[in-house]
């Protein structure tokens, strides 16, 4: 097996850009584009908090899909795979501010928190209070649970765009939105897995060994290599492995209620991802944990990486109530709420 | 003496140097990363070197600044968030004299490698670009105060930040994303720490060439 | 280029019924599985016309993401790629009847035109009246406009799809339901591109040669082979060729309005999506075309092939408002109505 | 004479053959076509084979009619129909006699051939099952005039039937997925063609086993 390298682009230098044209041009009705950014068409109203993420492109619809009502206020797309620069995350938390105050949300990977961090310090420097970040992290495979916080961040971190957003536009504090951030994280797993791997579309350049279609559990979302599991291992014996592996670190009783989620990393048939999904339902259901919510489909991709995540969040009243608000995103739908 | 002029030329050779070896860069960033290290520091650069040129700054601080912000503006990653610290730190110690000379420029390594710490929260031996800048730094300052006249202070430095670099095959990473997976990037040199070395590289020579005209 | 084999799969023979199973629990508010079919969660109401389609699997989430409210009543879900047969599609024409007329829409290939011809008869022969079958077109790739009606069905059939559900669902007749799917049908044209080809999961077959990365252009919803393009043309130059051959086909006039119709055929990324929206957008502006609705994203795929269609629809008042009835599917969502 | 067993046992060799030539029929059909003939085939032939073999059919126009019923609730697709269609008018016409013979057979197989050509919408030179088909029934049909027997009349039928697969190969598609682009299938033989082929070159070895026997 080997990769694409042959992309349907004009200069793929100039991708990013023509990306966000075409996609908000596409949905005109939710996003517009306001300085090379990602804002809502209609604005949050003031005094509410703006909540916003900057990260590398090559994710989408991730983030570029959940900027919206109930969502976020601004998402600053960088470059392929590079979060973007401290000085338009500064411009972000600028277009996202309504006098609220500003969450900074951000996936736990070296450029993204150091971006983020200068950022903030800029934003100080200019005299703005009220800027808060969070920074979040998912992935069971990325660090041992005794470093938690080394994790980096996954799929997972959807249960926290969506709550924290539903927070947000409900009129919460600054504070409050943070806390919830940091509780749906601390909530929430995920795990990923994919066979071979992609090419850079600016470098051509393909990430890890492009012939080796041995499957890996615990890849990064660029792409990062993770650890081999053998050739010919079943969907529901993969699945089965991940979702246990996820509700024992999540420390998950029987009788839990979590939202699941299963992510195409890019190039999964959904006949594949329903698959796996009814072998994560099995799974879930040997250790007596009910899928009260479910998500499947392209939430963060890597390109078109032929690979998939799940992750769980263990749900109760409080984040049932924000998971169900509703929420408008060009990539974002509410459908199929319940799976009973 | 460093003069705003000298300052751009070092800019634009930088880019140079590293818009020459982008596919290498990237190549190395794919081992463990996410492949896109040459194509960030490519880019930014590009941009650093068309501000140098534009020529509308006053002091070799100004030039330094402008570098900096390219990398912020312009990239984002971690490595363009701790090179355009890095150029920030440097141009701050350079602002502190009107012609700032080989003491400015070594102090102003140094405030650069603390700044790049700092920011990024790492150490020497987790198999950054801090594997190359310190040692270099550090050899900088010997050879300022053996009384080493700019050009040999520079090539000193270079020399050390390219050992350096290649010290960093045999280190298991604990930073960036290289971290996740350990094994992979053993025996692959790391790709920001690289850059160092092409940096510095390219500043020894575009001196050496500058002192033999 | 190669093509990906792996697949996150149990026994392959089995994919498309485990598929179904894991699909319906994952949308479970929406749609249930009935003696292996998909049929709405919640029956259309008394003496409404039925719409019920059968079609090959592959195409994920064609058809079985669109059933629901406003959509189709039911789909029989054939083995990958091939037309379900007379025996199933009768059972669905059953399942469908609510008493006024089942409607039974065909895109227009042998397989799905021979069964569902031998199913219609041998509903005759069972005496239930009020079934009719519209067979669908729209691909200008497959044959001359002057046999317009050997040419085969694409994506542009999602038109059909929604304005008939729309229009059963508001209650019209059957007579006036078969009306709407062949004045939508005329009024929609298609064409596709892709590049590499997939392997059938159970034959393993790659369709075509796998190592041709030529672009092609006009294949078949099944990756049967269309013309080649050059190697390395840009999308922009792609987009403008697609829409002009659309627009010439379809006659439309300076001032048109048109739903705009950008499927990824699996693998294609949001990205190359973006960038050939905003070249067809483009590309109709430059003919005085507006288009007024877009969709963008996976319709109906092949599987995981790294390809995408254009459709155009020539809209009207009347279809338009067919178009914004609300309807609700697991892989249909009405975000971005209107891309102004 | 034709009792359920023989016909059983006939169901049961077209299975096998079929099964036996899955990848090459499949191979066959992803040259211009979706790439799932012999899957199709294979797996609408083991329902049917799995019906006869259970033999809770009293005559041989029930184990036909079982197999046709086998391709048409199992597959669907262009073959599955036709193929369906195909068994369904040969049972019809078996069931006219209790006992059937070469004679009923021959008809069976007219009436076979005669459906396909409705429900198909199609015609010889349109590279599809029928040019293998319409050949093998007009090669039974003069076979049995000159009076030879059920087991030569198969072998006459089966004979003509593989050189009208091997003719669809110089064919340009006009019908099924293939016409679309008839260019790409010129060269290669047509599968359903070669699926009649091989379903009867099985008959008339199971009938001449049958003789020596
Ligand atoms: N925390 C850190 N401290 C110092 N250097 C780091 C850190 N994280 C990453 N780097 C450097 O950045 C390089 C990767 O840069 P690049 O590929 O451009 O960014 P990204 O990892 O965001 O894609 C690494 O090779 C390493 O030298
Ligand atoms: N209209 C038709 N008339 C006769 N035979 C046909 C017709 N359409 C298709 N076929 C036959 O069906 C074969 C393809 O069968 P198969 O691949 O199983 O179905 P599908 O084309 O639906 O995938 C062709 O090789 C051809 O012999
Ligand atoms: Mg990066
Ligand atoms: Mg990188
Ligand atoms: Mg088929
Ligand atoms: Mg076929």
């Amino acid at each position: 097996m080997s990769i694409r390298t042959r992309r349907f682009l004009n200069d793929p230098a100039r991708a990013v850009a023509e990306m966000l044209e075409g996609y908000v041009a596409a949905h005109a009705s939710i996003i517009s584009l306001q300085d090379g950014m990602v804002v809502r068409a209609a604005p949050k109203a003031e005094g509410k908090v703006g909540v916003v993420i900057g990260n590398g492109s090559g994710h989408e619809p991730a983030m570029i899909g959940w900027v919206g009502e109930g969502l976020f206020d601004v998402n600053v797309a960088g470059p392929i795979f590079s979060s973007p620069g401290p000085a338009a995350i500064l411009r972000g938390i600028e277009a996202a501010d309504r006098g609220g105050g500003v969450l900074l949300l951000v996936s736990s990977h070296a450029g993204d928190i150091i971006n983020a961090e200068l950022a903030i310090e800029e934003a100080e420097d200019e005299g703005m209070d009220g800027v808060e970040m969070v920074v979040l992290y998912d992935d069971v495979a990325s660090a041992s649970k005794d470093r938690i916080t080394e994790r980096r961040g996954g799929a997972g971190l959807f249960y926290v765009w969506k709550m924290v957003g539903a927070a947000a536009e409900r009129g919460d504090s600054l504070e409050a939105c943070a806390a919830i951030a940091r509780k749906v994280r601390d909530r929430t797993r995920s795990l990923s897995a994919a066979t071979g791997t992609v090419a850079h579309p600016v470098s051509g350049q393909p990430l890890g060994d492009p012939d080796d279609t041995t499957l890996s559990v615990g890849m990064g979302v660029h792409g990062e290599p993770g650890a081999r599991l053998g050739e010919d291992v079943a969907a529901d014996e993969i699945a089965r492995l991940m979702i246990d592996r996820l509700a024992d670190d999540a420390d998950l009783p029987s009788g839990s209620q979590v939202g699941l989620l299963l992510n195409n990393a890019g190039s999964l048939t959904l006949m594949e991802l329903s698959v796996l999904y009814r072998g994560a339902r099995a799974a879930l259901e040997r250790r007596g944990i009910e899928a009260v919510r479910s998500w499947m489909g392209p939430y963060a991709t890597t390109l078109d990486m032929a690979g998939f995540a799940f992750a769980i969040c263990h749900m109760d009243g409080e984040l049932l109530d924000l998971y169900d608000r509703p929420a408008t995103g060009a990539g974002f739908t509410m459908v199929g709420r319940s799976p009973r | 003496m460093i003069d705003r002029d000298l300052a751009a030329r070092l800019v634009v050779a930088a880019h140079r140097r590293v818009r020459d070896h982008r596919e290498e860069l990237s190549r190395l960033d794919s081992v463990a990363g996410d492949g896109d290290h040459g194509v960030n520091m490519a880019t930014a650069l590009a941009e650093a070197a068309r501000r140098a040129e534009q020529g509308d700054h006053s002091t070799p601080a100004d030039v330094m600044r402008a570098a900096g912000s390219a990398f912020h503006e312009t990239v984002g990653g971690a490595a363009g968030a701790l090179f355009g610290s890095f150029f920030g730190a440097l141009a701050g110690q350079l602002s502190r004299s009107e012609e700032p000379d080989a003491r400015q420029l070594v102090a102003g390594l140094e405030k650069g490698l603390a700044r790049v710490a700092r920011v990024g929260k790492s150490e020497p031996g987790h198999k950054t670009m801090i594997d190359a800048l310190a040692p270099a730094v550090r050899a900088a300052r010997e050879s300022l105060d053996r009384g080493d006249d700019l050009e040999f202070v520079m090539a000193t430095a270079a020399r050390a930040a390219r050992r350096g670099a290649r010290a960093t095959a045999a280190m298991r990473p604990s930073a960036g994303r290289a971290r996740f997976a350990p094994d992979h990037s053993l025996g692959t040199e790391d790709p920001g720490a690289n850059t160092v070395a092409l940096v510095l590289e390219s500043w020894a020579e575009q001196l050496s060439s500058e002192v033999r005209v």
